[in-house]
């Protein structure tokens, strides 16, 4: 164990802190601490302009391998890179949907063709993704797919319908991969398909979940006999349960540490309001803070833990599988606390009619980490299972 | 000792209930939240001449029911749960139990009777901008002038405070701390020098401003109670309104532990109800246990208060009952509100569905007036200290 | 709603605290505060003589009926008989099983012959009840009852065979009630009976448990062929669980008050330790004590609403259904906070080999208050289930 | 940046595991437990001799291992999962790091060798009974007599005080307080005018004692450090203990869910396995949460703790990792240990199964150096003041 960057690596460190210094500057300048998770809807424009700066600097995809036209840096080199981008405040990636699941994606399962069609818009921060899994009536339960595909010989094209949910950026995307039924018959995880299709396109159409912070962050995503060409399915028909699975195993990984320094922003601004509030003196107050440090702490170790490859037990990866739930019951945490370091005047919005000050909007919004991409319930049932081998939980059809 | 409602008292509660269920409906909450002014004058109104629920513990002879406090604290209850947008708790809760309080016989002659008569509203105003809810809070400046007062300073977080026709507002004289030297007064909302600001807030059911007042003149009259000797009141009337506020806390942790299970029953996951899985079943369950048991903390309350406004209790019950009643009612209120969104998923944090508004008004209520550890230490220093 | 007492309520209140002044001195002085749960194995024949003084002053069985030999006690008495008799500090009581579970069993299913027979011996002090429940390998499933019970026609006797477990003053008991198997080829609740049992015979033997405090408050009892005698089986034979269960019923309720002055001790304990070692100024310790006293200040108001019939929603006694799950987990936090403000010193025994301290006691024995009687977990699902309607576990044998 | 163990540490673990496995069996412990001693000393000889543990982490030169505070905490882990009764911590953690990082020369080449030759146990006594854990819980006083000092005072809850060889005291000059004045000898504990008597504790697998130095000569030699400036060295050893500990509270954390998942996959009620029900699944996996991050936290913290050792980073890291491990373990064991003895049911509160023997392990090893609330206050020193 060695908690020390390699010179070369701190080298790398100083070389993303300078091209970030030297570029969030001018028309960027506004986007500093912007457009993370619950400010998604901010700056939609300026943001999308920035993913091409950072392209033309050779900093997206830096964890790619060359030969598909990253950077092919370490994991040292990704974690750096993150923490660099979050502790700068450089704003919330816009690319970060193709650049984190489309791409590995089509690296491990797509076709040459797709490879070459997709990836280097991707790169060039041009081509921005979103993702179509949930759908209603379905939640947590993934591999509860309505929408359907078929194949249109006539057209040469799939043929998609039916509605995905919970879908960030949609209206800001050119492209959408969907999970879709290729088996009428088929049930659960069996009879998928995994789609690559452009949202510009009639058949698609795009509403906006209003959420608890009186913005909109998600959407609602309609499929009315919507196209995709027929090159434009990643794998085979019927194996799509199988590459959406692989797909969410690239969410986990290097980008948690830099979702880390948002939270560090976060919990500076904290302490910053309890000091000139005077909550700080507050012993009450202070044991919180001091918790929501610890916990940020530890957070940041285990991060270190997973990204080394486990310290312990092996294959299991158990520091990996309590991650979710970790982190996201931290952040609800933090948001409470940065109410009540505020007393009274967390009530007071911005501005009306519904402006919310950014420690409002952090504090309403973290309510849905502990919902999305997999509940607190779900997660306990994951680790329980696969982390204790305790029994899984039945289908009960027709529960009394 | 008799701890379960009388059958007046159960019509109160069923009435209240349909009334409510009637009058306060998601559209209809949603429609008032979005005005500055914060509720429905028709609904106001009708709360006033159809139910005359403005009036219930008001004493007889201003016009009021004469009922008491554990009526009182039912129909909080009901309103909390139905979150009805209205100037009720400012009106009733802080303005009328201040002038039965601390008022004159002649300023209650005149105000009391206008509450129950047409609905004057009426707000309470003495917290600063220091986030602090007990004496320190005071911190406008009053000197005599001639016959009358010279009052300045700057009061936040006022319910209803930009809309109320009638403002009860506590001053400290200079150089004066804690619970010395403060004086209350009643006031006109429109006299000249006081100037009153919407301040937004996240719970949108309910309104507070800013209220500054400019050396505001104010006339030998306007005094409530003892000049530089109203804390003892000033502390009765709060802890009136924490029992209040603690009420419709109460009415809200039930109705988000209603909500949940009637959506976790509905809602199909993995091939059974949401509401099958064990781990659903016990937030539900807790969340029921919260509820229980913070009803019974302001049945009590409400009785201790009941036995406060006919003298036959010590105030230092009073604020035990208050500080008990709040610290509970606030923590259970805002505990089941984070599980209701949690039990209902995804759709839990939209703003299409109620549970956010509860979410959002479990918070304010439980800032208002102080959150649970500021009254844990109340309590910390009745035993400790 | 009303607070008050009535005046006739007062005089009792006074009759009771002034012969509880009157009596509890002497050889009982030393009983004061003792014998509560956690201390029922201290002296246990002082004890017993305390139950026949109890008795001789009238104050036994103060809520039976007076047709039965009881005091006649209204609710609102039987509540001050307990506030006071905790209040004075008298000791746990030792007839508390034959008061409130066996009398008002018989009382309400039992024969005029077992009315006659066992209830002078409790009202006078003198017969000491147990109860026989719970099974190994049953714990929280009641009615997994493997003891059996079968009529041998020769000796006119009821034959019992099995074990019972978690039986509290088994070894100083004259009886003991026993659910036992009736028809063997039954399950679950059907086929039971319901058995009044001399403990004084051979084939019964009394293993004491030892518990976390290393004393021995619960047993296990095995029967061997014990006997039991043919009139001594209450209600019809496969009628035990209903009767069981009536007699669940009789557990909660005025007693509850007593309990509550009981912890109320405790607490009080804990406020004079904190003040004495200076944590009283410790912000941290403050707010635990207060939530403490509020705590039980609304658990007191509860069992005030549970005994005046509810305040709210009629038949379904919601207030009484979430009790043992508030006041067990109230309990549990109570000995962990009576640890933290003896800071240090909570670890340091009264001496060697291992005699603890009141509170040390109270702290390890609250342990046992979220299991026994239904567990944290039964009444979860009791309350979601029948407070709330929600579906019901399913039993499912072999589960992977 | 590496953050997994190497393959020799990965050796260090499997031996410790397979080795405690033997020796520290339930027998093992509970007879070691019932003595006055509350350790074997065939036991502590095999470690000593044949596995030479103690000298895992002292420098060569000394006769030790001159491995890193991992692979220590790697063994600390593995022997609190196993529960092991043994003067380690108080010698090791206390003692040697006490040597290390204020002995002189002389007193390591003395000491540290004696250590690892045969094992001669050694503790630090530094808290008298004000129940504080920092610098103000050094009351004993010290004053300079001739060529040497005199010291008097009264040490409680000195880890196994009443067996140790050698003891490291810390007391202070007259009229100081806080960090000033305070002064670090080591003795033997057989000096005359030094009283030690056990104190029998809830925790039987941890040997606690109470020393009382009346008026006790102790020579220029037994100085460790600068006069009167020890503190800075003192708080090190302490924050080196601290994490050694934490450690320890890992290993208890993992065994109490290892014995809960075994026990509720084995036990059957309602016709199923306890484990199949999902709220012992959720408790359990909350356990297994709390154990990782643990992990994680005591990883770092010796990891930063063999920096400090190697005199690469500040002071002040190591006392923050010190309280970031030792806040969050004490939470996670006490915790894990109490829901392990509500999966257990019945059986978890009786004397007969492990699990209690874990509880107030659990207990003391929260309060020993400070439970998470001190360290929590520690924490928000550095941040906030």
């Amino acid at each position: 164990m060695k908690l020390s960057f390699s010179s070369e690596d701190e080298k790398f460190r100083a070389e993303i802190a300078q091209w970030l210094s030297d570029n969030l500057v001018g028309e960027f300048e506004q986007l500093k601490f912007r457009g993370g998770p619950g400010d998604e809807h901010m700056f939609p424009e300026e943001r999308k302009k920035w993913e091409q700066k950072l392209a033309q600097g050779g900093w997206t995809c830096v964890g790619w391998p060359t030969e598909y036209g990253g950077r092919g840096c370490s994991i040292e080199q990704q974690v750096i890179f993150n923490e660099e981008y979050a502790r700068a405040g450089a704003p919330g990636r816009m690319g970060h949907i193709g650049e984190g699941l489309t791409g590995p994606t089509l690296i491990a399962f797509g076709s040459e063709e797709q490879k070459q069609k997709y990836l280097p818009g991707i790169i060039a921060g041009n081509d921005l993704w979103c993702q179509g899994y949930s759908e209603p009536g379905a939640g947590s339960d993934l591999a509860n797919v309505s929408t359907k595909a078929h194949f249109d010989q006539e057209k040469g094209k799939w043929i998609i319908t039916g509605q995905k949910v919970w879908t960030s950026l949609a209206h800001e995307s050119d492209y959408i991969f969907v999970l879709a039924r290729t088996d009428p018959d088929s049930k659960a995880h069996k009879g998928l398909g995994f789609f690559l299709v452009k949202m510009d396109q009639p058949n698609i159409d795009v509403r906006g979940i209003k959420q608890i912070t009186g913005t909109c962050e998600f959407n609602e995503v309609f499929f009315d006999e919507a196209q995709c060409d027929a090159q434009d399915i990643v794998g085979e028909p019927g194996n799509g349960w199988a590459i959406a699975m692989g797909l969410l195993g690239f969410e986990r990984g290097v980008s948690t540490l830099g979702q880390q320094m948002q939270f560090q922003n976060e919990l500076n601004q904290i302490i910053t309001a309890a000091k000139a509030n005077g909550s700080h003196q507050d012993p009450v107050i202070r044991q919180r803070i001091a918790d929501a440090h610890i916990g940020l702490k530890i957070m940041r170790y285990n991060s270190m833990r997973m990204l080394s490859g486990g310290g312990n037990n092996g294959e299991l990866r158990q520091e990996a599988l309590i991650y979710k739930l970790f982190w996201a019951s931290w952040h609800r945490d933090l948001g409470e606390l940065a109410m009540d370091v505020l007393k009274a005047e967390a009530e007071i919005l911005e501005s009306a009619p519904y402006n919310l000050t950014r420690m409002q909007s952090m504090y309403l919004f973290v309510r849905s980490d502990t919902i999305y991409g997999g509940t607190n319930e779900i997660q306990r049932n994951i680790i329980a299972e696969r982390g204790l081998g305790m029994p899984k939980e039945q289908r009960l059809i027709k529960n009394s | 000792m008799e701890f379960s409602f009388t059958d007046e008292q159960k019509m109160i509660q069923d009435t209240a209930q349909s009334f409510l269920a009637e009058l306060s409906t998601s559209n209809a909450i949603r429609s008032a939240m979005n005005t500055e002014q914060g509720f429905d004058n028709d609904t106001w109104q009708k709360i006033c001449s159809q139910m005359y629920w403005q009036a219930t513990h008001i004493p007889e002879e201003y016009g009021g029911m004469g009922l008491g406090y554990v009526e009182l604290a039912i129909m909080l209850e009901k309103m909390g749960q139905h979150l009805l947008c209205s100037p009720f708790l400012s009106t009733v809760c802080f303005g009328a139990n201040a002038l039965i309080v601390a008022g004159s016989e002649e300023q209650k002659q005149q105000y009391l009777s206008q509450i129950c008569e047409y609905g004057l509203t009426a707000t309470l105003a003495y917290t600063s901008s220091n986030g602090i809810w007990d004496a320190e809070a005071v911190q406008a400046v009053v000197k005599p002038q001639g016959d009358g007062y010279l009052l300045s300073g700057t009061y936040r977080y006022v319910l209803d405070g930009h809309t109320a026709d009638t403002l009860i507002v506590a001053a400290r004289s200079e150089k004066t701390q804690g619970d010395d030297g403060i004086s209350l007064f009643i006031v006109e909302a429109n006299t000249s020098g006081i100037k009153r600001t919407w301040l937004p807030t996240m719970d949108q059911t309910r309104k507070q401003a800013e209220i500054v007042f400019n050396e505001v003149e104010l006339k030998a009259t306007a005094l409530m109670g003892e000049y530089q000797r109203a804390w003892p009141a000033l502390k009765q009337i709060i802890d009136l309104a924490t029992i209040a506020i603690a009420a419709e806390q109460v009415g809200g942790a039930q109705k988000v532990l209603d909500l949940s299970v009637e959506y976790t029953k509905e809602r199909v996951q993995f091939g059974r109800s949401v509401a099958s899985f064990q781990a659903v079943k016990h937030q539900a369950a807790d969340m029921m246990m919260r509820t229980e048991v913070a009803r019974s903390a302001i049945y009590y309350a409400a009785c201790v208060a009941q036995e406060v406004l006919s003298n036959c209790v010590s105030l230092s019950e009073l604020s035990e009952a208050a500080s008990v009643a709040k610290a509970y009612c606030s923590d259970s209120y805002f505990k089941n509100a984070g599980d209701a969104i949690q039990l209902h998923g995804g759709v839990g944090f939209t703003w299409e569905y109620d549970v956010h508004l509860y979410f959002k008004r479990a918070k304010s209520s439980e800032v208002l007036l102080g959150n649970s550890a500021f009254h844990r230490e109340r309590v910390a220093k009745l035993l400790l200290d």
